[in-house]
């Protein structure tokens, strides 16, 4: 009935932050339409988009996600009248600061899809595993993760002659 | 207050030309009311009325390198025409809205586009700058009696949040200027109707219709004589007068004066530094008899 | 140490089919803290939900994760379940690995192996759950209408009517509110005083309506269920006790020539007064601005005639506290007039028009008093200036609406429908008379609407121009109107007798003053908004707040009762009970780490963060924190997303539980 | 050749500074005055809080007046007399964190007493404080200053300011060149300079916005950000750090200026300001208001970046 997967060599991990009222009902309707899509995403319920902290993302990236997906209610069409635009200017500028440090935004995709956009969940996920898949896997946080120790180099002379001195 | 007020001078090509007295007597006017008027070093036509018809980005690119050159010299810019006034501020709205105009135009000039300088009519400077108080004191013969009626036209408060010289549809700067220097002014109905500019050359017929109904409406509130902000409402206002009188087979003898002109006269200027031979309606019979000269 | 028991359900083989669940049951079994995890054909089905019981129990289990379909399907399934097992049911969890997982993937072991991961990360999650317990509200069942229009009547008749006591608070000396003014209503024709009338005389004899005439909300505090709302009684002079209505300081008053506002303008009534005479009340008002009494303490005509003595010089404003548990906003609306820019508005008027100098410009709603039987002038159509009939008159519709230059870009609804109305009204009575109407399309959406429009172009001879007006002006006794026909392609000119705007219709005076005592919000045109736009349409985002009629945006009568109708029923609903029960997904604030730079507060929709004080024995101040109303908050947690240091949590969605979902990756 | 720049007026200013707190001692309209006072090492200047009359003559304004003295009135704020209005001596920078203080009800107008000094610049923190203010020693952020007179203070000494010099914008020039770089190389910067971070929390300790009882950073119910020096802990403290202060920053580099090993915090700070205006049209510290734009939406801003 179905062609044979295809192996692929990397499967990146995928997170998606989602609120209850629109894309998780969306994510619903695509299941109840028995639409495919790939396996990677792990979707977070949270009841509003609003709800959703930066952090969560940060902290998503060093548990070893490859791609962190935020996803709610098209504006207008909040459940909390509001928290979808709250959301918009708060990660508009959060994934400012993380393109600054050095993240690529490639990994970091926002979407609105209502409850009723159930193809547009599947393609949103599609499109950003794939993306993923092709960059590889997010190495930077982990290779944080796994460095112990204090590796800080001794940039200038004033440090230089502290550090000899002790 | 600011005490000593200084402008650049924009005079577009008008007042070069058939509006020679437009100009003569706003810079009598400004000398006499001590005001400063520096005109722009080498500024060239605005574009009006044709070039916003045919192409955008060259109208565009003609008002802003005039901004760019009027930016040098100090202090805002006056404008006398209301034609250029229009041009000039439509510029500025259209670059400050649209990024994409902005750089073409920038490209264009191979000059930063001037979006923040302010650009002023005459009318503004004399009925806020200076202020009807301010103006009223420099008064030293009245033109108590005199009947104007102020003609707007069209360009000088439309489109809505373009000029911003006055309410769009209903303004009174003209009057507030009139009624400073002692001239009654009546209500009349076309005030703010068009006069056919644009047309004046290609389809006069249509310029002999409205310029009928403006004259005729003037006549009709009682007024002495019309006072106009702008060379091309002049032009078909006083020149074609004659023209519509054997038209339409009315007399009107209506003179039709510039704003700076009726000021002048206000404060003291004769009539050889207000140009008025230079009107084809004479106007000397009128001042004479109001006892204004 | 907790003891969770994991269900993993087959779903028939909805989800078995694909997902290996005997093998989900066995390794989520390996998790620390799972005590018991087993599957099952059906979860839902009765012997599903008694196997969690009977598990729950021989077990001692403390927390449980459901693995089946989404939580939007059986969540409150299985948290009845747990709860009936003795459990609190916030300590049940779902995980879905049906819509989620089996019926979006195909691979068998890619579709266990997420399966596995979604169920560990609820089991991660529900460690931390707490006990949620439910909040309850006390309800007092009595509910404020403010306004007494045909939106505020209807909707305080129904609930009184239901048995529940209503205040009534209307700002006028009488209600009816604009449904008064009106002659008669589209689409059936039918005289507007005749259906209202009656309508008003049963608020005044209904016993559970407490009306509250020339009154206004002085201040609303509280929530849901409990507001406690103090009403400004403005003085009457006249004792509403005592009076009993029969005119007689009315007839004696020497101040006769005060333009009527309810005529609007076109007639004149005296200094002591009832606005039109079928008010309810009864009772008149002295207009102290006018009184001579005064204004220069000679007369007192009205107190030397009135019998029971009723008049009362030294009446004062005051201020009455009523205790409700609902309020319905039924302000209603005003019409848009052409004047000058008023100072602070949007519009911008119409100096096209001569800014409502031209006196036989008017506006609709004094076409209407012209049209009313009962209006000044009989019900004759006659110009304002010289009283005599205009045999061309001119309609101008979308004045103001939909001019997007003018400040206004919303469509004003019913204008197009009165206007048609208008040029009936005018043809029955002038039948030598000819109607123009400018418009740009026709609205005429509703039941018998378009039916309607279509007579007064087929039967009634009104002259449709498609096309708008570019000026208007006085010339000798007639207007000139200069407009175009874009159907033609020409300029019109009408010399007209008269000539009608249909202004738009805005908020009333002050709505966004009145906003702000309750606590709602509102467009950028000060109409009140609905907390959804489709599915909660007469409920304000604040808890216990509902709207009716045009005060959420433009209606007309049929649409104003439906709205009015639902609030009331609304209202109902929520005195069904006597406690309030609501989801305990609320935010809490941890005051300890709350420092009161109340970003909560600036975020929150609903308007539930408060600030609290705390002090010391000794009274003295010590710090300002905020406080989450838990029956106002709705729940979204903006809060705590924008709260630096954490310090308000909504329950439910704690850091804790998502951080715990994280690392379970 | 290094520009030198014109400090000539700080000497009258001290004088203003000493009088009018002398005056408000005296009449009693304030309880204390934080300002400048002169320090141990040559030309160093130190915060100093003094509540009695006689004490104004310590009061001084030099070029080594770097502190940010707002910060007194927050975190610190237990050590100064609690009764009645307390008056500080503020440059432009410090004012805008005590207008961002007032907007987010950390400090009443009322109870301030704003002496406003007028500021050519102050010395950079790796500057001798005995050298003489340049081009080359003047503290980046003052290279970048639009608020060299602060505005709306209760007394400001009537002298002439000399006309600021144009100075190359170090932050401008930093951040553009960083914006330039692919994500990799940024990456690979930002991982140098966390790296040196041995999470001292002097940045936060004295950052006037800073102002939380309990940072989140702190929590370990959960754990949000990893509190061990280690570069996973390091660069997640920086990045939560940057976005907290994101609209409310207005650039007094306090953090940077107090890091001890010198990592480039104000850059984060100003790269959020940056974007934060142009996307909003938002500038910290020029007004106190009621909502930043990180607490407001427009439903019309920009989503050019959701899909």
């Amino acid at each position: 009935m179905h062609s044979e997967k295809q192996k692929h060599s990397f499967e990146p991990k995928i997170i998606a932050f989602v609120c209850t009222w629109c894309t998780y009902a969306g994510a619903d309707l695509a299941g109840t339409s028995r639409m495919q899509y790939p396996s990677n995403v792990r979707v977070l319920k949270f009841p509003c988009t609003g709800r959703i902290d930066p952090v969560f993302i940060l902290k998503a990236f060093q548990q070893g996600a490859d791609g962190v997906l935020v996803s709610g209610c098209h504006p207008g069409d909040c459940h909390y009248i509001a928290g979808n635009f709250h959301a918009r200017r708060r990660f508009a500028a959060f994934r400012k600061l993380l393109e600054f440090v050095g993240v690529d935004l490639n990994r970091l995709q926002f979407s609105w899809v209502s409850a009723a956009e159930g193809g547009k969940w599947v393609e949103v996920v599609t499109d950003l595993t794939e993306k993923v898949r092709a960059m590889g896997p997010m190495a930077e946080f982990k290779q944080l993760a796994l460095e112990e120790q204090w590796s800080g180099t001794i940039g200038t002379p004033e440090l230089k002659e502290a550090y000899n001195a002790i | 207050m600011k005490e000593k007020l200084n402008y650049s001078y924009y005079p577009g090509c008008s007042l070069h030309a058939s509006a020679g007295e437009y100009d003569l007597s706003t810079r009598e006017l400004f000398k006499k009311l001590k005001i400063g008027l520096t005109e722009v070093p080498d500024w060239f036509c605005c574009g009006a009325t044709p070039a916003h018809n045919v192409d955008e980005l060259l109208s565009l690119s003609l008002c802003a390198k005039n901004l760019e050159l009027a930016d040098k010299v100090e202090g805002d810019l006056a404008v006398a025409c209301a034609a250029c006034f229009s041009r000039l501020k439509t510029t500025q709205n259209v670059l400050s809205e649209s990024e994409v105009k902005r750089k073409q135009v920038e490209k264009a000039i191979d000059a930063p586009v001037i979006l923040d300088s302010h650009v002023k009519h005459l009318l503004e400077i004399l009925a806020r700058d200076l202020g009807p108080e301010r103006l009223a004191q420099s008064v030293n013969k009245p033109l108590s009696g005199l009947k104007v009626a102020c003609y707007y036209g069209c360009l000088l408060t439309r489109p809505t949040d373009v000029p911003n010289l006055d309410c769009v549809e209903a303004p009174t700067i003209m009057e507030d200027v009139l009624k400073a220097v002692g001239a009654e002014t009546v209500a009349w109905t076309h005030r703010m109707e068009c006069c056919g500019a644009n047309f004046t050359l290609s389809r006069p017929g249509v310029v002999i219709q409205l310029t009928n109904a403006i004259l005729d409406s003037a006549k009709a509130a009682g007024a002495d004589c019309v006072m106009v902000a702008c060379p091309l409402c002049h032009g078909n206002l006083d020149i074609r007068q004659k023209e519509i009188e054997g038209v339409y087979s009315v007399n009107y003898n209506l003179p039709v004066f510039y704003l700076t002109q009726l000021v002048g006269l206000a404060v003291g200027l004769g009539p050889d530094k207000l140009g008025l031979a230079a009107m084809m309606v004479n106007p000397l019979p009128l001042l004479k008899e109001k006892g204004l000269l | 140490m907790s003891r969770i028991g994991v269900f993993v359900c087959h779903c028939g083989e909805n989800i078995s089919r694909t997902v290996d669940v005997e093998r989900v049951a066995a390794q989520v079994g390996k998790l620390p803290g799972v005590a018991f995890a087993t599957d099952y054909k059906y979860m839902c089905s009765d012997p599903g939900q008694n196997l969690l019981k009977k598990a729950i129990i021989e077990q001692k289990l403390s927390h449980v994760v459901v693995a089946a379909c989404s939580p939007r399907m059986h969540e409150r399934t299985f948290r009845k379940a747990v709860e009936s097992a003795g459990i609190n049911p916030f300590l049940c969890e779902m995980a879905n690995i049906r819509e989620h997982c089996s019926w979006v993937h195909e691979n068998r072991e890619e579709a266990t192996v997420k399966a596995i991961e979604i169920v560990g990360m609820m089991v991660e999650r529900v460690k931390k759950n707490r006990v949620l317990p439910t909040i309850t509200v006390p309800v007092t069942k009595r509910s404020l209408v403010i306004g007494g229009g045909i939106a505020g009547i209807q909707a305080a008749l129904d609930i009184a009517d239901c048995g529940h006591e209503v205040v009534l608070v209307e700002r006028e000396p009488s209600i009816g509110g604009h449904m008064a003014q009106l002659s008669e209503t589209f689409p059936t024709l039918d005289c507007s005083q005749c259906i209202m009338t009656p309508k008003m005389v049963d608020v005044a004899n209904h016993p559970k309506i407490k009306l509250y005439s020339y009154s206004e909300i002085e201040l609303v505090e509280g929530y849901i269920g409990n507001f406690q709302v103090t009403i400004r009684k403005k003085a009457r002079s006249v004792d509403e006790d005592k009076c009993t209505g029969c005119g007689l300081c009315m007839e004696k008053c020497p101040i006769k020539k005060i333009p009527s506002k309810f005529d609007c303008n076109l007639g004149m009534r005296t200094a002591i007064y009832v606005p039109f005479p079928q008010a309810v009340p009864n009772t008149p008002v002295i207009d102290r601005e006018n009184c001579t009494k005064f204004k220069t303490g000679k007369c007192g005509l009205c107190q030397k005639v009135c019998g029971p003595g009723a008049v009362d010089y030294e009446q004062e404003d005051r201020l009455i506290v009523e205790p409700v548990g609902a309020i319905v906003v039924a302000t209603g609306f005003d019409l848009y007039t052409i004047n000058e820019k008023p100072k602070g508005s949007m519009i911008k008027g119409y100096g096209e028009f001569g800014h409502g100098k031209i006196p036989d410009v008017i506006d609709g709603m004094t076409f209407e008093r012209l049209a009313s039987a009962s209006g000044p002038t009989g019900g004759k159509i006659l110009r304002p200036s010289d009283g005599k009939e205009p045999k061309q008159i001119v309609f101008i519709q979308c004045i103001g609406s939909r001019a997007r230059e003018k400040g206004i870009s919303y469509c004003s609804k019913v204008c197009c429908m009165y206007t048609a109305k208008h040029t009936m009204l005018y043809h029955h009575k002038v039948h030598d008379g000819q109607a123009y109407v400018f418009f740009m399309d026709a609205r005429t959406p509703g039941k018998s609407y378009d039916e309607f429009w279509r007579r007064s172009i087929e039967e009634e001879e009104a002259v449709y121009i498609r096309g708008m007006v570019s000026r208007l002006y006085q010339k000798g006794d007639k207007i000139v109107v200069m407009g175009s026909d874009i159907a033609v392609g020409v300029q019109v000119e009408i010399e007209a007798d008269m000539v009608v705007l249909a202004t738009a219709i805005q908020p009333q005076k002050g709505a966004d003053t009145l906003a702000q005592k309750l606590g709602i919000s509102y467009d950028k045109y000060n109409f009140y908004s609905e907390a959804h736009a489709k599915l909660r349409p007469v409920e304000c985002a604040t808890a216990g707040i509902y709207l009716a009629g045009a005060c959420q945006g433009p209606k007309d009568i049929p649409d104003t009762v439906s709205q009015a109708s639902a609030a009331a029923a609304k209202v109902m609903t929520l005195f069904a009970k006597d406690q309030l029960e609501r989801e305990p997904i609320v935010a809490r604030v941890r005051e300890a780490g709350c420092v009161g730079c109340f970003y909560c507060k600036k975020v929150c929709p609903y308007g539930a963060v408060e600030e609290k004080e705390i002090r010391d024995r000794q009274g003295n101040l010590i710090r300002v924190v905020a406080y989450v109303n838990p029956g106002v908050c709705g729940g979204c947690g903006t809060c705590q997303a924008t709260c630096p240091s954490k310090s308000v949590e909504l329950d439910g969605y704690t850091d804790e539980q998502i951080v715990a979902m994280i690392e379970a990756l | 050749m290094t520009q030198p720049i014109d400090t000539s007026i700080y000497i009258a200013i001290t004088e203003a500074i000493r009088d009018e707190a002398k005056r408000l001692l005296l009449e009693g309209q304030v309880s204390a005055v934080i300002g400048y006072a002169g320090a141990r090492r040559k030309g160093s200047a130190q915060p100093v809080i003094i509540s009695q009359a006689e004490d104004a003559a310590k009061l001084i304004f030099s070029p080594a007046s770097v502190n940010n003295l707002a910060l007194y009135l927050t975190k610190a704020k237990k050590e100064i007399p609690k009764n009645g209005k307390i008056g500080i001596v503020v440059k432009g920078c410090d004012l805008k964190a005590i207008v961002g203080l007032m907007g987010e009800s950390q400090l009443k107008r009322e109870e301030l007493y704003l002496i406003g000094v007028p500021c050519a610049g102050v010395l950079a923190s790796t500057a001798q404080p005995s050298t003489g203010l340049t081009a080359e020693t003047i503290a980046p952020k003052c290279t970048e200053c639009n608020a060299h007179l602060p505005a709306g203070c209760d007394y400001v000494p009537n002298v002439q300011l000399p006309a600021p010099l144009q100075l190359e914008e170090k932050y401008i020039a930093e951040i553009t060149r960083l914006e330039a770089l692919t994500p990799v190389e940024r990456w690979a910067y930002w991982k140098e300079q966390f790296a040196k971070c041995i999470k001292c929390y002097a940045c936060r300790q004295v950052c006037p916005f800073c102002f939380c009882e309990q940072c989140l950073c702190d929590r370990n119910k959960p754990q949000m950000v990893e509190s061990t020096p280690r570069p996973a802990g390091n660069t997640a403290w920086h990045i939560v750090r940057a976005m907290h202060l994101a609209g409310r920053c207005a650039g007094c580099a306090e953090c940077e200026r107090v890091c001890p090993m010198d990592i480039p915090l104000n850059l984060l700070n100003r790269k959020m300001a940056k974007e934060l205006k142009e996307l909003y049209a938002y500038e910290a510290g020029f007004e106190v208001n009621d909502k930043g734009p990180l607490s407001t939406f427009d439903e019309k801003d920009d989503q050019s970046f959701i899909k």
